[in-house]
């Protein structure tokens, strides 16, 4: 095991006192060190919102992109180059509002990509606005009388649109949450974990208290089998997607990349870029 | 016998006419003819006609005439449509099969022959295309070997069964032909060197421009018409060791290639317009992020959904301008097919050489019309993969935007140990850190803004000269016909083209803005948009004098001429 | 006694500097003095450094001075910071519970005030804001009675106990103030009018002036600086019968507010730069279909997230070329809060007479900047809803697109009989039914791009004259301080704003510049973009300089004296 | 009723002879005259695709809007004018590549607005690409060697996402899709109505045939109850999703709209937007 403090950068995060970002930052430290991965080989692609910032706060390499945006730039950096560990991170708003489709086409396209949710169910970064992820009836400076949509349930979203890794988290859990990461980044194909952070500042519902309250810790339920789909899906709906744990794997499916290149093939990035005469004659030829 | 020849071939659309016009230009082309090509389809899949204009000959032209020799209609509206483009000694050759129950002026030629059938006798109606491109091969005196060939070439995945009944629709073709088609011979063309020459559009180029570039991703979405550049390099790539990705959306597409090429792969995609308005977030992401990235844009008509099958140079002045906040960018317009190549690969290099966007802005005409090119040279360009980073030189601190003469910093590609570093879109200082300092602001964005100015001083403008003091200058496929008309021209002007737009090479434009006396810029939009981008950066107002069209139309030689007339 | 006074509120940010600050500014705007407002923040929530510093006067002025006479420390870095801007007669007051162990230069006035130990010693030590609110008063001489109302309004929802408890502090304060800060005389105001009037931001009256526009639906998507438009609208929309949606993204909010304007309802969307980018295709397709939109766009430092929280005005020339192919649009750039509220008005107006979109285009300074106003008359502009097609006049078949004199053709809304019609963004012809004739694809972009030409020849600049031959010429809240460089300047020269940008009012900058011998042209952009687009249009390259600055912050009276200097 | 007729522009669609849209259109007239719907009170507003055209062969108000974006359009109007009735229609690359994030807010929003997916898994009008919806395995010019990403299931997506009306239907079963649409209209709230249909010149495995012989009519099961939520999951599960018929209503839920504006309430297009001095001085005293 590598030090946990050689994944941290030293630099201060801008985030209040409390939040609950903190520790998610943390937990992918730790993860990193539990699994050896050198810096240089560890990737860490960020949205924009409070969350958004976690990616400058690591020692690794780091992207931080455009809102919305995470997955499709860390699928670009993992396709490019299979030998780095790719995380992607954000906002609920981030990854369920602007950048929902491409959420759910990463899910389908099951590259080895692991997707942090620091879903504190607001928009922090804003200043407090409703997410597609607030609770009906939850007021703020954009619905003054409460929300009025439906929130939408990662998990099952997730689960319904055929995701091969899905676990859930909670900043206050640490153990649990640096352990489901870990097998997370593990997993040979996309693995989405949703993490409640609460918003310390502008969500006064979501607290830690309430999600002590209202969390189900599937690891303490020694009947569960997150190999079984329709388990899995049983108890999203019973838990109304409040639990956390690994909710389901699936380690049958190989990922895309593995479908395109041969395992041992070297990354695109690596690649001798000169194309012979020959090559590109025989090429030519098709075209007369 | 001619040294060339305009034909249109007409259908109804969806029923083989544009392959087997293509097929008849592979023929020429490895015969040693040149080749140029005019589409007028519909956007719909089938249905509607849809007609294809050839210029062949021994010479190299970019352009189809206004008017044609021979029109070979497979329907009765390319009848209609097209006999007032037939020249006075022109024929129209119609399948027989036709009914054509409506009024031509007397003095249209029509000539009908069994295209129909032949093919039916032979086994099937769906052969009429080997029939209509074995007709118009004997009219042309292909022999019946050189068709075979290009038949056999065509049908190859399909096999000997469909091989052998194409053939024997071709055999008698030839035979009716040689029975009854003999006044006819003043058609043929003159016999050509015998060089077999390779047959491409500007997508095809630009795809293997991309794979001799080094490019190994392209994530893409597709739209007309840009689709074959996707197309193509998903068939390529995967041999390449590479990855093709069809994607989501635009927003995928481009963030997906600034992930891929920060992440050390010579990355791409292609689209059209609407894709690159929804582009245009990304466009700056990679600006500010100094992430080289290539986008091929073929323009269509706009705006909005426009016209998507048809030609327009309309996007140009939203990517030179556009985008929110400012950053820069490289724009390169290809005049020709094997310019596309060579633009392609040279857009690589200045990727990565000056870490920003580069445009390669082609249009509709550039990118769907085939045309005959000359042997592609991909050596010609080295790869040049700009500043990297170089791990264990014993440096100080890594710093990814650290400030340096000319404004260029080493990239280090994630993998790299000792090259750890923070990208953000934020306004960031030397080590990639978000800043929002004052000074710290100033020099970030002046080291941004100026790294592209030594581009300014190149040479982009190729002119043809005739030592007049008049200039008709272009961009993309218009290039063509502006130089067709001189070349017919009894008093041509001095004529040429700007292969990067942006920066804009001020220097050498200057120069040109001194020289002469008028510059004529022709251009396929409105607003006439590279002389105002000219006029915005140099002035020369009074100079500087616009031809325009935007009614979804490539120019016509005869628009040229006209025009060339008021300046002799 | 002073006429006018400029002084820095500063602390932890997210510990109520800014609310405090605007407290303060409310009850001196309700007592008669004119307020303006500059704010220094980071793009975060809690922690860092966040200042605010008024400028508050007897006569109206949009800027603050670049020095201070007072600085209100709340935090150690508010001292740190912000020491250098004190005037030589200044004087820091701080909170007597910091520490302060760093040095300062000794001519540096520092006066410990006891701002926490009163909060405390009344219960909360989160009553240090109303403490600092009070001691501020009392420096300035707003009376007791004032404050006390103020706190009273701000804590209205808090119930009774909290607003006695605040009570109680201004009480010591005060108290305290009567007994310790006599010598302080010297920085009371001078006694104003007593004519109680609004304070008001940009985006609030942007707000206001949509409703009274008649602005019924508002989609939109969080983003500073603009979110306050949508905020407001969200309380005030419902309950004038309309609706507010925050929405998924602003690709889904620029296509919802252009399906409920041809739905008949007059509706906005407001973002900044990175939303705007995402818009561009969507702005297209109602420049194609000619649906009016309203969009806000407040500008802040770019490329991509650049400085959130920072000024700059850099997206003015990708509006006014940006977007794939061809389009009419209308840019309007306010100056000054009152008319961010009259300029919104016209937006919509403008949208539905021209059928086209129209941007408001303001800028981080204007758009978060509270400002005390004049009284502002909603019905000084009429609601003007354009040519609507009426039914059951006996016309012929309705035509959407119908060719007419002025190139604007009568709108019908769905609902109405008679009216039925198809709209796509598809080329189309009169009937809006796809066309792809070159003659009907001319027609159309003839009609739609010179629609809005009669704009052109608006006098749309308005010029503050000394008679000089040099113009300072600028747009949006930059304004503002070349007014007051103007107004206390020796040797004023001319000054002016342009408060339409798209279309460029042509024919009066054409006499500007035949007048004027220079044309200096102020704005927050490194690559001159009001200039690059007057000069692509008209020229004069030799009479147009700029100033411009990039830095995020907006210009300093100072920075605008030292340009005068040069053109004196 | 009124005649199907009334409903037709008679413009000749541009569609291949034998596309599955024909029926499509031909259902959306006869739900038309079987609802009685006047025609300047219908509103067709549909995304690019050939499935795009079908907005333009209405007799009757009709909006073509830009690739993917027919819903958040269709809301704007619905949300302008709530007297009319309002028809979505787009493909499956329009609502489930570059649209899909609209698709699943538009589900969460629940408009009374309802959405026809003219589903023939293939991106026809670009000539033939692959689309999200098209199987594993699928070769076009896109994935030449065959597509590798998990299709969506449009029924499943949607019903975890909170949908209060889901439909299915087939071009060739007409009767059955118009009575499906018929009820999705009648609906208050977001009605979707997935159909399948099939491009006969590009998509040469999801034909006529294949359809006929995968599809399952679950009218003609007597057992489902599409009120029960569990059922229908189920039921898409076991089906894969190819089944036709209602599939799942909630008609507990009111529509966004109602709980916006009082029921009595004038469509915001036909408002007095005068306002009245007093009430602008009343918001104005707010900012002193
Ligand atoms: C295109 C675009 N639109 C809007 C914004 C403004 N914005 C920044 S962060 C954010 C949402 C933040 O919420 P979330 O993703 O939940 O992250 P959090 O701050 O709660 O961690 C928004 C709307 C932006 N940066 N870019
Ligand atoms: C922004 C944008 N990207 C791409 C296109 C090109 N395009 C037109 S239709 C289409 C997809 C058509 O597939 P689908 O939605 O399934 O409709 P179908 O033609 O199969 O009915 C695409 C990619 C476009 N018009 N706009
Ligand atoms: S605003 Fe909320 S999410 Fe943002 S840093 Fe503060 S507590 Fe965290
Ligand atoms: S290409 Fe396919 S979807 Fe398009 S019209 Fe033809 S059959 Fe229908
Ligand atoms: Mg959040
Ligand atoms: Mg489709």
């Amino acid at each position: 095991m590598t030090n946990i403090k050689d994944y941290d950068n030293n630099i201060t995060p801008n985030w209040c006192p409390g939040c609950g970002h903190f520790s998610i930052q943390r937990a992918l430290q730790v993860v990193a060190s539990r699994l050896e991965i050198p810096n240089e080989k560890m990737m860490v692609v960020s949205g924009i919102g409070c969350s958004g910032r976690i990616s400058g706060y690591m020692n690794t390499y780091s992207f931080h992109g455009i809102h919305g945006r995470s997955l499709p730039i860390a699928q670009g950096i993992k396709a490019s180059n299979k030998d780095l560990t790719v995380i992607a991170a954000g906002g609920d708003g981030d990854g369920f509002a602007i950048g929902l489709s491409h959420t759910l086409h990463a899910i389908r396209r099951n590259m080895n990509v692991t997707y942090i949710v620091l879903n504190n169910q607001i928009y922090g970064l804003t200043k407090g606005h409703t997410s597609p992820l607030s609770e009906v009836g939850f007021q703020t400076k954009s619905t003054p009388t409460g929300s009025l949509e439906n929130p939408i349930r990662p998990g099952i979203v997730a689960l319904s649109n055929g995701i091969t890794f899905l676990g859930q988290g909670f900043s206050a859990y640490q153990e649990q949450l640096i352990d489901t990461i870990v097998k997370a980044v593990q997993h040979d194909g996309f693995s989405l974990v949703n993490v409640f952070s609460p918003c310390v500042t502008y969500n006064k519902i979501n607290t830690y208290q309430w999600f002590r309250e209202h969390l189900v810790k599937l690891d303490e339920d020694e009947g569960y089998n997150p190999q079984d789909y329709q388990m899995a899906m049983n108890k999203l709906i019973e838990t109304d997607g409040l639990c956390t744990g690994i909710i389901y794997q699936n380690e049958g499916t190989p990922s895309l990349l593995e479908q395109l290149q041969p395992k041992d093939a070297s990354a695109l990035s690596k690649m001798d870029l000169q194309l012979s005469k020959d090559h590109f004659n025989s090429i030519i030829n098709q075209y007369r | 016998m001619n040294k060339s020849m305009s034909l249109l071939i007409g259908g109804i659309q969806g029923e083989g006419v544009i392959s087997t016009g293509v097929s008849l230009m592979k023929a020429l082309s490895s015969l040693g003819y040149y080749v140029y090509e005019k589409r007028d389809f519909s956007s719909r899949i089938k249905g509607g006609n849809s007609a294809i204009t050839i210029h062949a000959g021994i010479e190299k032209k970019l352009w189809v005439e206004d008017q044609v020799k021979v029109i070979i209609a497979l329907d009765d509206d390319t009848v209609k449509k097209y006999y007032h483009l037939l020249s006075s000694d022109g024929i129209i050759f119609y399948d027989a099969a036709l009914t054509l129950d409506f009024q031509l002026p007397e003095k249209i030629k029509l000539i009908p022959l069994p295209i129909t059938e032949i093919a039916k006798a032979s086994g099937a109606t769906l052969m009429k295309n080997t029939s209509a491109m074995g007709f118009i091969s004997a009219l042309l005196g292909i022999t019946a070997d050189n068709v075979t060939s290009a038949i056999k070439n065509k049908y190859k995945h399909k096999g000997e069964e469909i091989i052998n009944k194409n053939i024997t629709v071709l055999k008698n073709v030839f035979q009716y032909a040689q029975e009854n088609l003999k006044e006819y011979q003043t058609l043929k063309l003159t016999p050509a060197n015998k060089i077999s020459r390779p047959l491409m559009m500007g997508n095809d180029a630009i795809s293997l421009g991309a794979l001799a570039a080094g490019c190994r991703f392209i994530a893409s979405y597709p739209i007309t018409p840009a689709s074959e550049v996707m197309e193509n390099l998903s068939k390529l790539l995967p041999k390449h060791g590479g990855v093709a990705l069809q994607v989501e959306d635009e927003i995928a597409a481009v963030n997906m290639i600034i992930g891929a090429s920060y992440g050390g792969t010579r990355s791409m995609t292609a689209t059209s317009g609407p894709g690159l308005s929804l582009m245009m977030e990304g466009i700056g992401l990679a600006g500010m992020t100094e992430t080289p990235i290539v986008i091929v844009d073929a323009q269509r008509s706009g705006p909005s959904t426009g016209l998507p099958t048809k030609h327009e140079q309309s996007d140009l002045i939203g990517l030179y301008f556009g985008g929110h906040g400012e950053y820069p960018s490289i724009i390169l317009t290809p005049t020709s097919v094997e310019d596309c190549f060579y633009a392609t690969m040279r857009a690589f290099n200045l990727a990565e050489e000056y870490q920003c966007p580069v445009f390669l802005l082609s249009d509709l005409s550039m990118s769907l019309s085939h045309q005959t090119i000359d042997e592609l040279e991909p050596h010609r360009i080295q790869i040049n993969r700009g500043k990297l980073y170089q791990p264990n030189t014993g440096q100080e601190e890594y710093k990814r935007y650290q400030l340096t003469e000319d404004d260029i910093s080493p990239r280090a590609l994630p993998g790299t140990a000792g090259g750890l570093h923070h990208t953000t879109g934020l306004e960031h200082n030397e080590l990639g850190f978000p800043n929002d300092q004052p000074g710290n602001r100033r020099n970030m964005m002046d080291k941004r803004m100026k790294k592209t100015a030594p581009l300014q001083e190149n040479e982009e403008i190729i002119i043809h000269s005739h030592q007049r003091d008049v200039l008709f200058l272009s961009f993309g496929s218009t290039y063509g016909v502006i130089k067709g008309a001189m070349e017919i021209a009894e008093e041509p002007l001095d004529y040429g083209y700007i292969q990067m737009i942006k920066p804009l090479p001020t220097q050498q434009l200057k120069r040109i803005l001194e020289k002469y006396k008028h510059v004529v810029i022709v251009e396929n939009n409105y607003s006439q948009q590279l002389a105002t981008i000219i006029k915005s950066e140099l002035g020369y107002h009074e100079k500087i004098h616009s031809l325009t069209k935007y009614d979804g139309t490539p120019f016509t030689l005869n628009e040229i001429i006209t025009e060339m007339g008021g300046w002799i």
